[in-house]
């Protein structure tokens, strides 16, 4: 096994990681509102990648507006998302609302499918496909688009979360939702918030993310599924862990594609998975919540 | 009392189940009506586990699926005789969730959520790769059809009845635990673990005992499902047949029993009405799925339950006017 | 699109007429319009309901008008059972065509030779018609065909060391066995076989495995978007080994999606994907335009080899229902192992009651992707 | 003659770098209330979480009879005669009154798992025995007439007696009660003082009370023990504790409202 084979997993297990990271991201940042895990935010990205497609070809605009303007419209559709769904029901127990959210990534995918058609798009890499070669490993410029954008995501939020007065209530709703509109949170603001933050999230996600993985109606599902292991790997509610969760399963993936068989390799990262969760039952690196008898 | 109430209920049931083919036109609405009994069997056990005991499974499809080709390949690729082979189809259905219930349920809300769909993949894999096994994501071809006690049942009609009586015996069984210290002490765990363990009750294992006890329910089911369609793909046992039964329970009400298998049934029914809508079937699907938990928090048996209340009180109005 | 409204009207009238004239023959059909295989679903339910237009436009077959029953089984095998009950049972069709996969067609194979009804699968796996069922047949090519083709390819350009990268889905599985029986078979050695998911969005871990086993060609068997991601990752990782695809990508859908990676990809397809560079003599050449053109000008977009499945099996069941004149279910089958010779989209059909395929590879030319069009190379 | 039900010798207890309980020594006499007093943060309710096993202690040991339960988990205590109720109410609010307290027969009637699922006559003579077990405890809390309401509705003084019958339906002979009368009135907490007392004569059972209001626990202890920061500074009897100056100057050098 020489050095450039591993390398190339390596990159390979990070460039797919960091598609798993941003959609927890997402996650993160409602679950740290409402508590909630909400099913439709591998939409957030397929509405992402699908609406820069098709504003791009439609409108014949550049892509750097195609791309603004999906994002925009879809932060909007995740401010729609939390007036007409999660306001209405917001005193109902969260399984509830995490029905509500599988019933609308249906919605979402149903109408994308109407709109847009079940074929599968491509869209073009924001500087070109010609690899850059790193010790015999080949990485693509998208792929560094995606780690470098990830990376002030995450940098972005942790900020939000943990230096701006606007995060800091956000976290609150979620410990105490009661207390935090005490003193004088606007809770259903928050909640809000948090829909559109993580779909504009979700959003910049999918249009990093069309370039390398092609974008269809129906990515959503998975992603979405990724995207959660990936932030329960990681520990619910930190959005350090929801990154790390996603890098760490795209590694675990693309190494076990290389070394001990592609069949099975999503097989072996959730059985890691699993082992991790046994080990540390609230995640790599979340807190745990000892309660009070 | 409430267990004669609800042994009402599922007298009333049965004789409808029976009744049913005697107003189908064709074998159609009896594959209908079978789905809707396999995927009720399934919703049952969910509705035990996640509406009374409060833990959630998303691995549900994988026993069910387990089940179904344990059976298959036992009973095509073996040779055993399907009665036996159903049986441990059921057995290995059932004792591979204590293996995963063992660990998983030491967790708690999404990271038990987490590791119960984990399983679930990693079987659905295993349906998938095992292909000398399983015959692999085509499927597996050519099981023997449904016998009971080496007679063979060749007709739709014949079958639903054996998949009705599984579903109301599933249901017996439900009410018998719900309306017993095994009931009492699932809700117990539901809403406070201490109280309940000050109680006396071992969490752990009543947890691990419902988790089975639903896993056996899906693994009857499978079983039952293999051996009426005589063909089974890995397709229908993966992640989102589990995160449907989970709906359809929700959507029934989470603890009723009926109400998840009126769930299950509107659930597998709805797509059949909805066929004539073609592509708009999809759409339509989530906003009902929506529209009813906006409006229907308590399910399709609470909004039902509401409604008979209503009634009720009208009437008693109207009567009392009369008097008057 | 002046006319769309008188057309309309006339056809109103002429469907009418010929309700009054005789009882419509119904034929039902079950494609996976949604879901993960619905690439394959609605070309195929778009190209029967052309044809249903057409021939009642046209007076019918022998004055009967068709009456097509379509149901999307939602790649769904449980919602496909549902709907061969329901076409049976309830509509009481005389023939049924699809379902568009295999797994499904495998699943209620048997409710068809219980009811006595004859199905025309448009999907291509061996099982469905090996051994041969009484009351099935099917259309596509079967993988066979495509293994021998690409083998004598490799063969004739001297490669000797193969590695194969299947999907794991139904149809990567059925080219997969074969592909693992004919390599060594035929005198090849197998040095890598690997696997994706259906799903999967990056194929670099598996194609650097392949690399390191310095094979002289790659064969990749999946259907979009699956491989046009895998001629992408071998373009960015440099690998210059030559990379075969299957027939499950002829479609300029692929193309468009691999973009200038696509660039020299070898793989064998219908006659479909070339119309244009059909010669004029060839028997397939009338059905293919008038496929072409009746469906482009119907559905505004490009053509797909799986629509072809589909219309093959409908003009077969017409030619069956025409040689016999009944459209009674038995008639029909016995009048489909009658038909010789009859030119298809896909191939030229000869069914016997031995092989209810009725293709051999001669269905198959092998193109090469060049400049971002097929081009035929013999 | 008296005999000890429950003995804690030298219990030490840590919640990361807190020393919650410090070599606490503690005994209860069969028949007896004995009282765990002491200010905010002392360790009373720690003491009692560990005796009733929700609390593993970092060393010391737990005698209930002659039993060592130091390390027994939480429902086998139950089954030994230990029950508990606990200071922020924790009824199950997803059931009936009588729901409720059958659930408090769980521990002491015990039955095989197939019993119930079949529902054999011997079930079913079960849950007529449990039913009039807990009919009794709903009668003797003063809540008959409620079985069929539900938990959640009822109002907190009542959900407090619903506590104690659920805990008396399952018949213990040592009963330990975090803070009962936390939130009720006066009145309320009159009615729960003779409560106490005719629990203990009519079951002769042995009650561990930790409470705040003084007035109950001079009122009604046999013994009391006095905690403060994690280490026993008193015992006695409540004339004795009254007149203890160390008592008192804990109380007085802390902040008592509550």
């Amino acid at each position: 096994m020489d050095l450039s084979t591993l390398l190339q997993y390596l990159v390979t297990g990070l460039t797919l990681g960091s598609t798993y990271g941003l959609t927890a991201l997402g996650f993160t940042i409602i679950f740290n509102t409402t508590g909630v895990i909400n099913f439709a935010q591998g939409e957030f990205v397929m509405l992402g990648g699908m609406m820069s497609v098709f504003f791009l070809h439609s409108l014949g605009v550049s892509e750097p507006v195609a791309i603004l303007l999906a994002v925009t419209a879809t932060t909007i559709t995740g401010a729609l998302v939390e007036r007409l769904a999660i306001r209405p029901v917001r005193h109902c127990p969260a399984i509830n609302l995490v029905i509500i959210t599988i019933g609308i990534s249906i919605l979402i995918r149903g109408i994308a499918m109407i709109l847009w058609g079940k074929d599968t798009y491509a869209l073009p890499s924001f500087s070109g496909n010609a690899p850059v070669f790193f010790l015999g490993a080949a990485i693509m410029p998208q792929a560094l688009w995606v780690l470098g954008i990830s990376l002030v995501l995450l940098g972005g939020l942790k900020f939000f979360f943990s230096a701006t007065i606007q995060g800091k209530a956000m976290l609150a709703c979620s410990f105490n939702a009661k207390a935090a509109s005490l003193v004088g949170i606007g809770v259903q603001r928050m909640v809000l918030f948090s829909f559109m933050i993580s779909a504009f999230v979700g959003a910049v996600g999918g249009v990093i993310l069309a370039p390398i993985t092609l974008t269809s109606f129906d990515v959503g599902i998975m992603l979405g599924l990724k995207g959660f292991a990936a932030c329960i790997l990681g520990g619910l509610g930190n959005p350090f862990g929801a990154a790390a969760g996603g890098i760490i399963l795209g590694v675990l993936e693309a190494l076990g594609a290389g070394f001990i068989s592609s069949a099975y390799k999503d097989a072996l990262a959730f059985v890691i998975l699993l082992i991790l969760l046994f080990i540390k039952p609230s995640g790599l690196f979340g807190r745990d919540d000892a309660k009070r008898v | 009392m409430a267990y004669r109430r609800d042994m009402y209920w599922l007298a009333a049931f049965f004789t409808v189940l029976m009744l049913a083919p005697l107003a189908m036109p064709n074998n159609y609405y009896l594959t209908v009506l079978i789905m809707c009994c396999l995927h009720a069997m399934n919703a049952v056990g969910l509705c035990l586990l996640v509406g009374h005991a409060g833990q959630i499974s998303l691995g549900h499809a994988g026993f069910y699926g387990l089940a179904a080709y344990t059976s298959a390949f036992l009973s095509t690729t073996i040779g055993l005789p399907v009665g036996l082979s159903m049986l441990a189809g059921i057995g290995a259905g059932t004792v591979t969730s204590v293996l995963v219930g063992l660990p998983s349920l030491k967790l708690h809300g999404h990271y038990l959520a987490m590791a119960t769909l984990g399983f679930g993949v990693i079987l659905s894999i295993l349906f998938t790769e095992t292909i000398d096994i399983t015959g692999g994501p085509s499927g597996f071809v050519g099981i023997p059809g449904l016998s009971v006690f080496g007679y063979e049942l060749t007709n739709d009609a014949s079958i639903y009845r054996v998949v009705a009586l599984g579903l109301c015996l599933i249901v017996w069984l439900a009410f018998n635990v719900l309306h017993s210290r095994i009931g009492r002490a699932l809700r117990a765990l539901h809403t406070s673990e201490k109280a309940a363990q000050a109680m006396g009750v071992d969490v752990a294992r009543y947890k691990l005992f419902v988790f089975v006890l639903s896993a056996f329910f899906s693994s009857v089911a499978g079983v039952l499902y293999a051996h009426y369609l005589t063909f089974i793909a890995p397709a229908s046992f993966g992640f989102m047949f589990s995160v449907e039964i989970i709906v359809m329970v929700v959507l029934g009400g989470m603890i009723s029993v009926p109400g998840s298998i009126i769930g299950a049934f509107f659930l597998t029914v709805l797509p059949e009405f909805l066929r004539a809508f073609e592509n708009s079937e999809i759409i339509l699907f989530g906003a009902i799925l929506v529209l009813c938990m906006i409006f229907l928090p308590d399910g399709l048996a609470g909004g039902w339950n509401r409604l008979w209340q209503r009634l009720r009180a009208a009437s008693a109005q109207a009567s009392l006017r009369k008097q008057i | 699109m002046k006319h769309t409204g008188l057309i309309g009207i006339i056809l109103g009238f002429v469907l009418t007429a010929s309700v009054c004239m005789a009882a419509p023959i119904k034929i039902g059909a079950i494609f996976s319009v949604t879901g993960p295989a619905s690439f394959l679903g609605e070309p195929e339910k778009n190209t029967v309901l052309l044809l249903q237009e057409q021939i009642n436009a046209n007076g019918g077959i022998h004055g009967q008008p068709v009456e097509v029953i379509v149901y999307d089984d939602e790649s769904d095998v449980n919602k496909c059972v549902m709907a061969a009950k329901k076409l049976l049972d309830q509509d009481q069709v005389s023939v049924v065509i699809g379902p568009s996969i295999s797994g499904n067609t495998l699943a209620i194979a048997r409710f068809f030779s219980s009811a006595k009804v004859p199905l025309i699968s448009c999907a291509a796996a061996e099982k469905i018609v090996s051994p041969v069922l009484p009351w099935i047949f099917n259309t596509p090519q079967l993988d066979r065909h495509v293994v021998i083709k690409i083998l004598q390819d490799a063969q004739a350009k001297g490669y000797s060391r193969l590695a194969v990268l299947t999907v794991s889905d139904g149809y990567g599985q059925a080219g997969r066995a074969v592909l693992k029986e004919r390599i060594p078979a035929d005198g090849f050695v197998l040095v890598a076989d690997e696997v994706y998911g259906p799903k999967d969005t990056d194929m670099t871990a598996q194609l650097t495995s392949i690399k390191a086993q310095n094979p002289d060609a790659i064969i990749c068997w999946g259907t979009n978007p699956g491989p046009a991601v895998v001629a992408r990752n071998r373009m960015q990782l440099g690998l210059t080994t030559p990379l075969y695809m299957s027939h499950g990508v002829a479609s300029d859908k692929f193309i468009e999606l691999a973009g200038e990676a696509a660039e020299g990809l070898v793989l064998p397809a219908g006659r479909l994907v070339a119309v244009d560079q059909v010669p004029a003599d060839h028997p397939q050449k009338p059905v293919l335009d008038s496929y072409v053109q009746g469906y482009t000008g119907k559905f505004n977009t490009a053509i797909s080899s799986f629509g072809g499945y589909a219309h093959d099996a409908f003009m077969l069941v017409a030619e069956a229902i025409r040689l016999g004149n009944s459209a009674q279910p038995a008639d029909i089958r016995d009048n489909l192992e009658k038909i010789t010779a009859f030119p298809g989209t896909t191939g030229v059909y000869s069914y016997t009651p031995d092989n209810h395929n009725g293709l051999d590879e001669s269905a198959f030319i092998m193109v090469t992707i060049s400049q971002g069009a097929w081009s035929v190379t013999n | 003659m008296k005999h000890t039900v429950l003995e804690c010798r030298k219990l030490s207890v840590r919640f990361g770098g807190v020393q919650a309980l410090h070599e606490v020594d503690f005994q209860a006499d069969q028949g007896h209330i004995t009282a765990i007093i002491g200010p905010n943060g002392a360790g009373k309710t720690t003491l009692l979480n560990v005796i009733s096993g929700m609390v593993s202690p970092v060393s010391g040991e737990i005698l209930f009879d002659t039993h060592t339960i130091t390390h027994c988990p939480v429902h086998q205590r139950n089954s030994l005669g230990m029950v508990r109720t606990f200071q922020n109410l924790e009824i199950f609010s997803n059931m009936t009154v009588l729901e409720n307290v059958m659930t408090g027969c769980h521990g002491h009637m015990p039955l095989a798992a197939w019993h119930s699922l079949l529902r054999t006559p011997k079930a079913i003579a079960l849950e007529h025995r449990i039913k009039e077990q807990a009919l009794e405890a709903l009668e003797f809390v003063g809540l008959t007439g409620l079985n069929t309401v539900s938990a959640k509705e009822l109002a907190f003084g009542q959900q407090r007696s619903l506590e104690l019958a659920r805990a008396l339906a399952a018949r213990p002979r040592l009963l330990l009660l975090d803070e009962p009368a936390a939130g009720l009135n006066i009145a309320e907490t009159q009615a729960l003082a003779e409560m106490i007392v005719r629990i203990r004569d009519t079951y002769q059972v042995s009650i561990i009370l930790v409470e705040h209001d003084m007035e109950l626990v001079m009122g009604i202890s046999d013994a009391i023990m006095v905690l403060c920061f994690g280490q026993v500074i008193s015992r006695g009897t409540p004339g004795q504790i009254q007149k203890d100056p160390q008592v008192i100057a804990a109380y007085l050098g802390s902040d008592e409202d509550e």
